[in-house]
């Protein structure tokens, strides 16, 4: 495993140097590089158990780490793909490559360290690295505000680590962790700065505002791995914080709401509340990017909810929803990576009828979103029902009752860029352009293949999250052939499939006997015996859900609160400057004076 | 799975499209009779849906035909998973999150279908449906959930054959009455009944998203309604009226269900999306919600 | 042969010699930074008498391993500063010596009036140091304040000697512990207050905003890599030795230097202008090495100083050369500098990186290592604030990291067209030395454990007074 | 000019006749004021939902153009859009005199005279304006038409689509686009 991390850092220098001397040489090397990460993570998966010290650093294998790096290794792998075409946009190629892989290294290192110091190094790794990423993209901005709410997390995490080392006296993650049980009031604290982090990390209310700013104007093929990849960094010190830790015990006397303590209840409400505000959000914007970022903020609400339900169902069903979503939504963002490459934009209202154009996009981008959606037969849909049958099971009806909105509001806003972008009238500006390169569809495709797969035969990744669960100690999930069973309920996949590839083919045939269908141009639409000869016109792409939207468009915005706490620091600070700082000596002898009689009435008494 | 699973379950699409494209052919005629009129022939649905089959019909490229297919392919492999009084062509299908969501695909299908013929209206049509969607779905699968919770099962078959043998009183429309309620509402809006129809609003909108349909394509969407329509009144008599002890019983009841959902949409107006979407959110919602709590707190309803 | 005296005689001599031979006055000022370095070297540790008198009557210096650390670290730092301020340096070469001859006996001397004589050579030479920017408005306040202080820690001495009949500093916390509280009240506050002007503390420390916020590549570093660090030192002897803290005193002190960080980070965050950033982050900084060692808590508060010293001297460097070839220090107008200015832009955010505590440089072990020791006090309320500061500092920080890296306009992606037309900042020679005390904070990061090990020896040194405010306070 | 001959379908056609007479749907062309008769065609008092008619909202879904009255050259061009959006087999049906010889407006310099020269009319029903009764029973014909497969104005279209294409050309003229206001 160190071998891992030492090739993964010999080939950043190296595809640091490649890319000084022809930047796209590095960038395919950022390929290589991930795919030997991969293929050498996947061979660690029968050494479960296994320690390594690194220097100071010290990785354990564990099957939830290796889970983990498996999913963000995909991610960066193909991701990677994209990068030799965006080459000549960036400024800072070399820096993109090697950043590309320190990220790497960072994330995976987080999976598998083994004490609670390797884990925060490596979450700070991977923190500043992707950081210094997306400050090649479209904005500065987002950057910064990446990196100040994942500060908020760092520190929290930072406090809760050293904390923990401090009076567990020991810094081995489960050793340390599973001291609180004896010490709940530390604990809650703990508890408290720790899973601070994974909702800065998910993206979870009201800490998404990073998710949209730095996933829209990343560099297009960064995004992916950012919404795919890094936040899952956050599940991991959420999974950490509530499985690890002993989070039921600890509040194992508060008040309990059908079962669930209340302030891991008040958590779950928090994810709650980030699946309604993503969906919200995300069906109002304009952007396909930061439309697909707050859907990654409703997803990471799921996933939030899953893991803190540490049940038999809607725990495998977080575990799952994670490698789903990663998968669903790094195609995506990918997809639409490909529309910018070809057209230069990711706005929804300036695009349109890209199918006719990228057929093959087309179809990845709508199955990664049939996978978001959780329609069957894409991977999606196994977790979220998963995640359905276990809050049904216990009746907790209001985070249910957001779920269930997350999920029927997904399909309004994954169909807009669907509707906006790739169907609708194609307009005369990209007539002539083409299909992403073989190399780009190439990555798509996979991740495509890998969302069918997941949806068809889901107990391929559900049997690994039942040894995680037998490892902590929880009901597993009963994986059994191809079917899947809960307590409430089961399903197969593959008959879901089948009968699914039934009713198609019935269809099919009916449609091939009756007459051919002529072919027409987009044009030639009914538009009231009106001639429109503009087809940026007869695009409907713009305020798509507009009566909708108009029922909560005057409902604040986070943003604007965070911005505001910014000037007021600024003002204090300015204060602080005008009062204390003040260039004039008088004051400042004023002060001396000021403290010196304080000090001497106070010392008198 | 063998291949009488899948002759049953050809033969279930068959009989769903007979039996509820008859049913609407007899419902424009209590339609007629309720507006003073005579009313088309009783089959009158079926020559409709004939004479979109027999006409020339035109494409806008590939994924106006395939998400016809998917659409239509979609519903009719839903219609497969619904269990008709406690028959099934494939057993242990029938969870009620995997039928609402194959259900999607369908809605998807046609969505993207709509989309793909490039007419604004199509897509302003999808966006108001998809709005409807959200709108009404959620009352009711907060009554679902309710229900799982209750029963501690999500199948289907096994909520409605609970039901029976104990009368009209063990249907859970009796036993949970409110969340009955918002489940018949909630049928409104997903049958696109008025008041829940803007999203097909002829003069408007053009028909929205069937806009752009006609010939072969405009059959399959026709089609399409009819089986949405099995599937989603067979859910609501399923889940609330105890399905049926036999076919006979369930399709008097089906038929009962639709014909009184039919007759209450004739009277009524239309609501605007938004509109519909406070409705939703403000009255079905809170009845369920009230329904919810008083299951799972107070334990009503056991 | 080797005595530590060396260490304060070579510079003085050799500034005498300097006035004599003008033109080679750079070239003194480099052999007597060398020679002391290999006095530090060759010298054995330990108490050194001058004169013969024992300890209360004569004069006498104390070299152990806390002195031999903060002398290294300052003539190593001192020497870089000469090197890369070039030509400045030449120019006031004299006034270096002697402030480098101030500085070391700032650090060695064991005598109460030794050390107030010391500091008002640093402050002089200081002072005419800060007029190298021509803004001699901001000195003449800076010699204001340091005068009040340099009174108030005169006045403080005296009032000891009166109390207690001895100036030595080494244990003299003993003598003083004995002492009615409100008696030993007054002079120590009166130390701390005199000692607090130089170290930028809270109300008194307003003169370093113009001073390090008109910096150029001469005084910079010489003001916040060798002199900060080197009061930091002292003070930190003085809390080891001297200074005995009653609640009152004690708390005063936390929250004068609790109050210095948290709002000197605040005022970084707002500025506009990278050296006045700089500038409230070092009043910031010292404010947090101030908090430990009242805390007495002087291994932390050693690596600390260290990494402060080494990371703000490149951080100068690089922003008073960039600021100086680009005649601006704005945020406006530096945008995007680094695209022309590689390898300083890296070292820029090797230091930026390790003063703001990220890991895998020794920031980092820095704060991992303040915060645990301050747990042990148990005021786990200081860690918080700490943390929750970290956060606006790694604020800034990264604004001004974003800001110098990436010329793009907010919205679009970069171009090269945007970057501001290619000006020589430093020149080849100077990047290598800067980027050697780059590979020395870099290389410190990388074996943080081992740097510690060095550390703790000298921070042992240090503590012969085991109290600590938090005890004190708690009672 | 050809005239359509054959009359021998196939079964296919034979069959499909059958349900294209039983199930027509209009769409309304209301350019004219005979558009105020449709109303009570098709409320209770004659019901025209009982022949399996009823009004559609685009020409993709409609079997029958109907063009209620006096025709502007201006709609023409929409009237004859609009038709060739129509799903063969479709048909035209002209509602009015206007339709038929120009009605009152016969020396008007803005409407045409005589519909099938430019669309291929399977029925006029003549009147100004014909009340629903003649609605309702030229409907009747036109059933009986559809069911014979004498309902050929579509492939008559087709067959002579340049006699009818010169001829709405004169009466249009060709037209310059200017932008998407103004031709």
């Amino acid at each position: 495993m160190t071998m891992i991390f030492i090739f993964l850092g010999l080939s950043l220098l190296l595809s640091y140097v490649l890319s000084r001397k022809q930047p796209t040489l590095g960038a395919y090397f950022t390929i290589i590089a991930s795919l030997a990460g991969l293929i050498s993570v996947y061979l660690l998966r029968n050494s479960v158990g296994v320690t390594e010290s690194f220097y100071y650093l010290n990785f354990q294998i564990t099957t939830i780490g290796w889970y983990f790096a498996m999913i963000l290794l995909t991610v960066y792998f193909t991701s990677a793909f994209f990068n030799p075409f965006w080459m000549d946009e960036l400024i800072y190629p070399a820096a993109y490559n090697s950043l590309y892989l320190l990220s790497l290294v960072g994330t995976i290192g987080l999976f598998f360290a083994q004490d609670l110091m390797t884990l925060f190094i490596c979450w700070e790794t991977a923190v500043w690295s992707s950081m210094l990423i997306v400050q090649q993209g479209k904005s500065r901005q987002a950057a910064w505000v990446y990196f100040v709410i994942s500060a908020i997390g760092s520190m929290s995490t930072l406090f809760a680590v050293l904390l923990t080392m401090y009076l567990s006296g020991t810094s081995e993650i489960t050793g340390a962790l599973t001291y609180f049980t004896t010490a709940p009031v530390a604990g809650a604290l703990v508890f408290g700065a720790f899973i601070l982090a994974g909702l800065t990390k998910i993206g979870i209310f009201p800490f998404h505002v990073w998710l949209p700013l730095a996933h829209g104007s990343a560099p297009h093929t960064f995004s992916p791995v950012l919404s795919g990849g890094l936040v899952k960094m956050g599940a991991y010190i959420a999974y950490l914080s509530v499985a690890v830790f002993p989070a039921y015990q600890v509040f194992g006397d508060s008040l309990k709401i059908q079962g669930v303590p209340l302030p891991i209840y008040g958590l779950m409400i928090l994810g709650a509340a980030s699946i309604v505000y993503g969906t919200l959000r995300a069906i109002q914007q304009e952007d396909a990017k930061r439309l697909l970022a707050y859907s990654s903020v409703a997803n990471g609400g799921y996933i939030l909810i899953g893991i803190l339900m540490m049940d038999q169902m809607a725990f495998a069903g977080g575990l799952m929803h994670l490698l789903n979503h990663a998968v669903a939504s790094a195609a995506a963002f990918l997809a639409i990576a490909a529309v910018a490459k070809r057209t230069g934009t990711t706005k929804m209202s300036e695009l349109g009828g890209i199918i006719h154009r990228m057929p093959i996009t087309y179809t990845v981008y709508l199955i990664a979103i049939i996978s978001m959606a959780g329609i069957p037969p894409m991977g999606g849909f196994v977790s979220k029902w998963l995640i359905f049958q276990g809050l049904s099971e216990k009746g907790l009806i209001l985070l249910a009752t957001a779920a269930a909105f997350g999920s029927i509001g997904s399909y309004m806003y994954v169909f807009r860029p669907l509707s906006a972008v790739f169907l609708g009238q194609l307009a005369p500006k990209y007539e002539h352009i083409k299909e992403a390169n073989p190399v780009m569809v190439t990555a798509m495709l996979i991740l495509t293949a890998m969302s069918l797969l997941l949806g068809v035969l889901p107990n391929l990744v559900l049997k690994t999250i039942a040894k995680i669960q037998i490892e902590l100690g929880i009901n597993p999930i009963i994986v059994n052939g191809t079917a899947t069973l809960t307590e409430n309920g089961s399903v197969d996949m593959l008959q879901v499939f089948t009968v699914f590839g039934f009713g198609f083919l019935l269809i099919l045939i009916l449609f091939m006997v009756l007459p051919k269908s002529r072919r027409v141009g987009l044009m030639d639409t009914y538009t009231s015996a009106e001639f429109i000869h503009t087809p940026e016109l007869l695009h409907y792409g713009h305020s798509f859900y507009a009566p909708f939207e108009r029922l909560y468009e005057k409902w604040p915005s986070v943003l604007p609160l965070y911005k505001r706490m910014s000037m007021k620091l600024s003002e204090l600070g300015e204060w602080a400057e005008s009062f204390f700082f003040h260039p004039d000596p008088n004051r400042a002898v004023l002060w001396i004076v000021v403290v010196a009689i304080v000090v001497i009435i106070g010392g008198a008494q | 799975m063998t291949l009488m699973n899948f002759i049953y379950g050809f033969l279930a699409v068959l009989g769903a499209f007979v039996f509820q494209t008859s049913l609407t052919g007899i419902n424009r005629k209590v339609t007629a009779r309720l507006q003073k009129r005579r009313g088309p022939k009783w089959y009158q649905q079926f020559i409709d849906i004939f004479k979109a089959f027999s006409k020339s019909s035109i494409t806008h490229g590939w994924v106006y035909d395939f998400g016809a297919i998917m659409a239509l392919g979609g519903i009719a492999a839903t219609v497969i998973f619904i269990p008709v009084a406690g028959m099934q062509a494939f057993p242990g299908l029938d969870n009620i999150f995997v039928i609402s969501y194959v259900l999607a695909v369908g809605m998807l299908g046609m969505a993207m279908s709509a989309a793909g013929s490039g007419n604004p209206w199509a897509s302003i049509g999808v966006s108001r449906a998809l709005t409807n969607m959200l709108a009404y779905d959620i009352p009711f699968m907060v009554v679902v959930f309710t229900l799982i919770y209750q029963h501690n099962t999500g199948s289907v078959s096994e909520l409605a054959s609970i039901q029976q043998g104990v009368g009209i009183l063990g249907w859970n429309f009796f036993k949970l009455p409110l969340g009955g309620i918002v489940s018949v509402i909630a049928l409104f809006g997903m049958l696109g009944k008025k008041p829940f129809d803007s999203f097909i609003a002829p003069a408007e909108i053009a028909s929205g998203p069937m806009v752009e349909y006609g010939g072969k394509q405009l059959g399959m969407m026709f089609t399409l309604h009819e089986l949405m329509t099995f599937i989603e009144v067979s859910l609501i008599l399923n889940l609330f009226f105890g399905g049926g002890e036999t076919l006979l019983i369930y399709m008097v009841k089906y038929a009962i269900l639709y014909t009184f959902t039919n007759i209450v949409s004739g009277v009524m107006p239309r609501f605007k999306i938004d509109q519909a979407v406070t409705f939703f959110y403000k009255v079905p919602l809170g009845l369920a919600f009230i329904q919810g709590l008083l299951v799972i707190y107070l334990g009503w309803g056991y | 042969m080797w005595s530590p005296v060396w260490l304060i005689v070579l510079p003085l001599l050799m500034a005498f010699i300097s006035v004599v031979i003008k033109k080679q006055q750079y070239l003194l000022l480099n052999l007597s930074i060398l020679l002391n370095l290999a006095v530090l070297y060759l010298a054995p540790q330990g108490m050194v008498i001058i004169g013969g008198f024992r300890p209360p009557f004569g004069i006498s210096l104390n070299f152990d391993r806390y002195a031999f650390i903060s002398l290294l670290l300052i003539q190593v730092l001192m020497l870089f500063a000469t090197f890369i301020a070039g030509p400045l340096a030449k120019k006031y070469g004299t006034v270096l010596l002697v402030l480098l001859a101030g500085i070391n006996g700032m650090l060695l001397t064991n005598d109460l009036f030794n050390l107030f004589v010391m500091i008002e050579v640093v402050s002089i030479a200081s002072f005419i140091i800060s007029t190298s920017n021509g803004k001699f408005t901001h000195t003449f306040h800076y010699l204001i304040l340091a005068s009040v202080g340099g009174v108030f820690f005169l006045l403080g001495a005296v009032m000891v000697y009166a109390y207690t009949g001895t100036l030595v500093v080494q244990g003299l916390f003993a003598t003083l512990g004995q002492l009615p509280n409100a008696i030993s009240l007054i002079p120590m506050m009166l130390i701390i207050l005199g000692l607090a002007v130089e170290l930028k503390l809270m109300p008194v420390g307003s003169w370093a905003k113009n001073i390090y916020g008109n910096s150029n590549v001469l005084t910079g570093p010489i003001f916040a890599a060798v002199l900060a660090p080197a009061f930091g030192f002292v003070f930190g002897r003085m809390m080891g030795e001297v200074v005995v803290l009653n609640p009152i005193t004690g708390y005063t002190l936390l929250f004068m230097a609790i109050a210095t960080f948290v709002l000197g980070e605040l005022a970084a965050y707002r500025q506009k202008d990278l050296l006045k950033t700089l500038a409230f982050s070092s009043i910031a900084q010292s404010g947090l090495a101030i908090i430990l060692f009242t805390l007495n808590l002087p291994f932390a508060a050693i690596l600390l100083l260290i990494n402060n010293a080494l990371a703000k001297s490149i951080l100068f460097w690089v922003a008073t050369g960039v600021s100086t070839a680009y005649e601006t220090s704005s945020m406006k107008g530096l945008r995007g500098v680094f695209y022309n200015h590689r390898i300083l832009g890296i070292t820029f955010s090797i230091a930026s990186l390790s003063l703001v505590g990220i890991p895998l440089f020794l920031g980092f072990y820095a704060k991992v290592t303040a915060v645990m020791a301050i747990f042990t006090t148990g005021l786990i309320w200081i860690p918080v604030v700490i943390l929750a500061t970290a956060i606006i500092e790694g604020a800034y920080m990264m604004k001004w990291l974003l800001q110098l890296w990436s010329p793009a306009k907010e919205g679009h992606l970069a171009s090269t067209e945007e970057v501001p037309e290619k000006r020589e900042a430093l020149n080849m020679t100077q990047i290598v030395a800067v980027c050697l005390v780059a590979l020395i904070l870099f290389v410190f990061g990388l074996v943080p454990q081992r740097v510690g090990r060095v550390l703790s020896v000298a921070s042992q040194a240090e503590i012969s007074q085991v109290e600590t405010v938090a005890e004190g306070g708690g009672q | 000019m050809h005239e359509v001959q054959k009359n021998d379908r196939s079964l296919w056609e034979v069959v499909g006749d059958y349900f294209r007479a039983n199930s027509i749907w209009m769409k309304w062309y209301c350019t004219g004021c005979g558009a105020i008769e449709m109303p009570p065609t098709m409320t209770s008092r004659f019901d025209m939902e009982q022949l399996g008619m009823g009004p559609m909202a685009t020409p993709r879904q409609a079997d029958v153009l109907l063009i209620t009255g006096y025709l502007s050259t201006k709609t023409l061009r929409r009237v004859i859009y609009s038709y060739e959006q129509m799903q063969d087999p479709k048909y035209v049906v002209g509602f009015g005199s206007c339709t038929l010889n120009g009605g009152i407006y016969y020396d008007s310099y803005a409407t045409i005279n005589q519909l099938d020269k430019y669309l291929p009319v399977d029925l006029y029903i003549a009147g100004c304006m014909p009340r629903p009764e003649a609605i309702m029973n030229s409907f009747g014909e036109l059933i009986e038409m559809i069911k014979k497969g004498e309902a050929k104005g579509w492939k008559h279209y087709k067959e002579n689509h340049e006699w009818y294409k010169a001829n709405q050309m004169d009466s249009l003229g060709e037209v310059i686009i200017h932008d998407e206001f103004h031709e």
